[in-house]
């Protein structure tokens, strides 16, 4: 099962070499009561302890593959299910320092079936999180 | 006691289980607590709850057909979308939304259901469906027919039973003269006061452009008589029984003799749609249930 | 998954023929953190809108079969796992009316490694659960 | 960063989601928790954690090892129970005892563990242990031996470093010369200040008859380096590291300088055991680790 809230405990780190990583990682619980086409996401916002990250080099890893933001709106069969966490690989040269980090997303999803000028619909999500090692 | 005695059929869109499904259930537990419950139909969002949708494997399928034969539980509507804002930048070709909705009928009659709910896409502030829908149906009709299945877009607040978009549908039934091509009623429409939701797992926006959506009275349950005769599906959306079994938020005794005298035999679909709270689903589920099916009884007696 | 309250809504329901049914069932979590012998199961009492049902006649349905609390008591081998409810069987006349009750649920089990006058461990659960049919 | 170089092994108890466990996740999510989360060693509860114990399948004890293979976790501690009230209305002898140890030493061998902690029921307000434990333990020495686990009673507060029932072990393991016996030392037993847990799903007391539990100071640090040549395991028992990643009950720099000055290179395996709240076991073990990491770093560093 994956956590109540949006942004998961779990699959929060650094990557790349240890000794310089290259960007961390999130796992994102979707917030939809749907599955959805990878095209109708749109940019996110990741901001950690202030710092904000643009959406459009925020890595996805979806379970049908792993796609730039240019790949995703392009793609026809990205899919990101309600049961999978998407997730989201963020560039950040030297990664984040063990502790405990206040992270913020905000997800874009484009829904058909509500009028143009109320869309994107927006999910805020806060909650602090743990580099462990 | 536990003989279905209805004059309809009652089931529960596993849409209830939002607020659960993935955190504290997965979809096999949902449809258990849907028979569990009492419930004989069991609604499901395609895109939702089928595991590897569109393309799952014969194992699921292969379980969904024994867990609903052990549970007595018969496939009623899958819920599908039309998204016509598939691809940025442009819009979607008819051809595009009648493949889409014939992959979802297709999928559909494959698990055993006999209704298909496609979600269109709006053009306007006022909800009027994009024009692709009629090409993207009409050419389904015979597929449809050969499925078994009723395509029913969905009446659901703020799209009201008096409306241009109404008699678009029930036009292009005339025009096609199919019987594949019905209208489901959502009775959110017939709120006598406005749910306010609490909960939720994070704050939620429309847009940053300011916009309001637009503010349209709910309807007397006297507009669900005038188009009863092409209603072929109900979704029984409702946001909380309180702990006396009274609704305040939805007329049920007034919607069910509306549905009842007018002869109408098919489902009444749960759709929990009340506080975003885990846990709150199954509970509200038997209590609207419960409700239901007292008002059933008492019609029986008088 | 279970509900995370020891009393579930799933499982309450009247029991024997429709006409005339003979009791009352709930299904209940465990609330201990392992699972544990029958035999250290001790009389437990359930109430409903009021109404007492004594301990000595409730039937226990568990994944290693049903027993009465007498025969609970004498198994070797009855065993309450973490991961299952147990049914409780409740005799009751008539069963219980359609709509919401009050159920009450204070549950003992008896510890090795506590002090006998702590004994036994006594959970007290209460909710409101509903008879659909 | 991500190297595990820690001069001692860091460990989580699967205790720690007793709130999750079988509501928000079942013990495979559990364990890939443990193993998101940085830890190399996995505890469980015999009775807790293991499908249809005390017969496990051999599917579910292939999927065990590989998927600890696949996490890179090393199973360390079992732990078990001498249930001596398990028979209403009489003791339970030292051949019962016996038996019931042997059933969870085969187990935890069977499934890869070092360690096995017999919780032994007690006889006395001052929680004397039943009697039976020495022949109980001793009938088994030759087991362990064989399946290469190290037997190992907890302290666990209120029960403390000195005290008799800590003076009847060591006894024990200088009588019999046994090296498959030795002390866990549960850190709740340090705590600075008494923790206050909130939550649960149900209220609980123990017994009708008003009786009190011993009231027991915690304990100096400095008693632990006493019995460090006796300690083959560590319960890292914690409660609440705060957002500033500070744990205000429990003295880690303290803990961590005995155990580390002492050569000790064994497991430190985390025991949440904070508000009864889904969700916190997960956040709050990685703090845990965080905090743990960081003060070994410190050492390295000084
Ligand atoms: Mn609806
Ligand atoms: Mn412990």
């Amino acid at each position: 099962m994956l956590e109540e809230q949006l942004i998961q405990a779990a699959g929060f780190r650094n990557v790349g070499p240890d000794a310089a990583p290259t960007g961390f990682q999130l796992r994102v619980r979707s917030p939809y009561y749907r599955g959805l086409w990878g095209s109708l996401i749109e940019r996110p916002t990741v901001t950690v302890d202030g710092e904000e990250f643009a959406g459009d080099d925020t890595l996805w890893t979806l379970p049908t593959g792993e796609y730039t933001f240019a790949e995703l709106q392009r793609s026809p069969d990205a899919r990101w299910p309600m049961d999978a966490p998407a997730v989201l690989t963020v560039p950040k040269p030297g990664g984040l320092a063990r502790g405990i980090h206040e992270v913020t997303l905000e997800l874009r999803l484009r829904m058909s079936y509500i009028p143009e000028e109320l869309q994107p619909s927006i999910w805020t999500a806060t909650r602090k999180a743990v580099i462990v090692r | 006691m536990s003989t279905d005695n209805l004059p309809f059929g009652l089931g529960v869109s596993l849409y209830s289980y939002t607020e659960d499904l993935g955190v504290t259930m997965t979809v096999e537990d949902c449809i258990e607590d849907v028979a569990d419950l009492g419930a004989k139909g069991l609604e499901i969002l395609g895109e939702g709850h089928i595991a590897d949708y569109p393309n799952p494997s014969t194992a699921w399928i292969d379980a969904w057909f024994a867990r609903n034969e052990r549970l007595g539980l018969t496939p009623t509507l899958y819920g599908s979308w039309i998204d016509t804002r598939r691809f940025p930048g442009r819009g979607m070709t008819a051809a595009e939304g009648a493949a889409q909705l014939a992959l979802d009928l297709r999928l559909a009659g494959r698990l055993g259901f006999s209704f298909v709910r496609p979600k269109i896409g709006v053009i306007s502030g006022d909800l009027q469906v994009d024009p692709i829908w009629q090409e993207a149906v009409e050419r389904n009709l015979e597929l449809a027919e050969e499925l078994g299945i009723v395509i029913c877009p969905e009446i659901h607040w703020p799209t009201v039973i008096r409306s241009p978009v109404v008699e678009e549908y029930l036009e292009f039934k005339e025009r096609t003269g199919t019987s594949q091509f019905g209208l489901l009623i959502d009775t959110g429409v017939f709120d006598v006061q406005r749910f306010h939701a609490r909960g939720g797992s994070a704050s939620f926006r429309m847009g940053d452009g300011g916009a309001m959506p637009p503010d349209v009275p709910f309807v007397p349950v006297s507009d669900l008589a005038e188009v009863m005769e092409h209603t072929v599906y109900f979704q029984a959306k409702f946001y909380e029984v309180d702990d006396d079994l009274v609704d305040h938020y939805l007329p049920w005794r007034e919607i069910i003799d509306v549905v009842v005298d007018s002869g109408y035999t098919g489902w009444l679909s749960s759709e929990y749609e009340g506080h975003h709270v885990p846990y709150r689903a199954a509970d509200q589920l038997r209590r609207q249930h419960a409700l239901i099916r007292s008002i059933a009884a008492e019609r029986t007696e008088r």
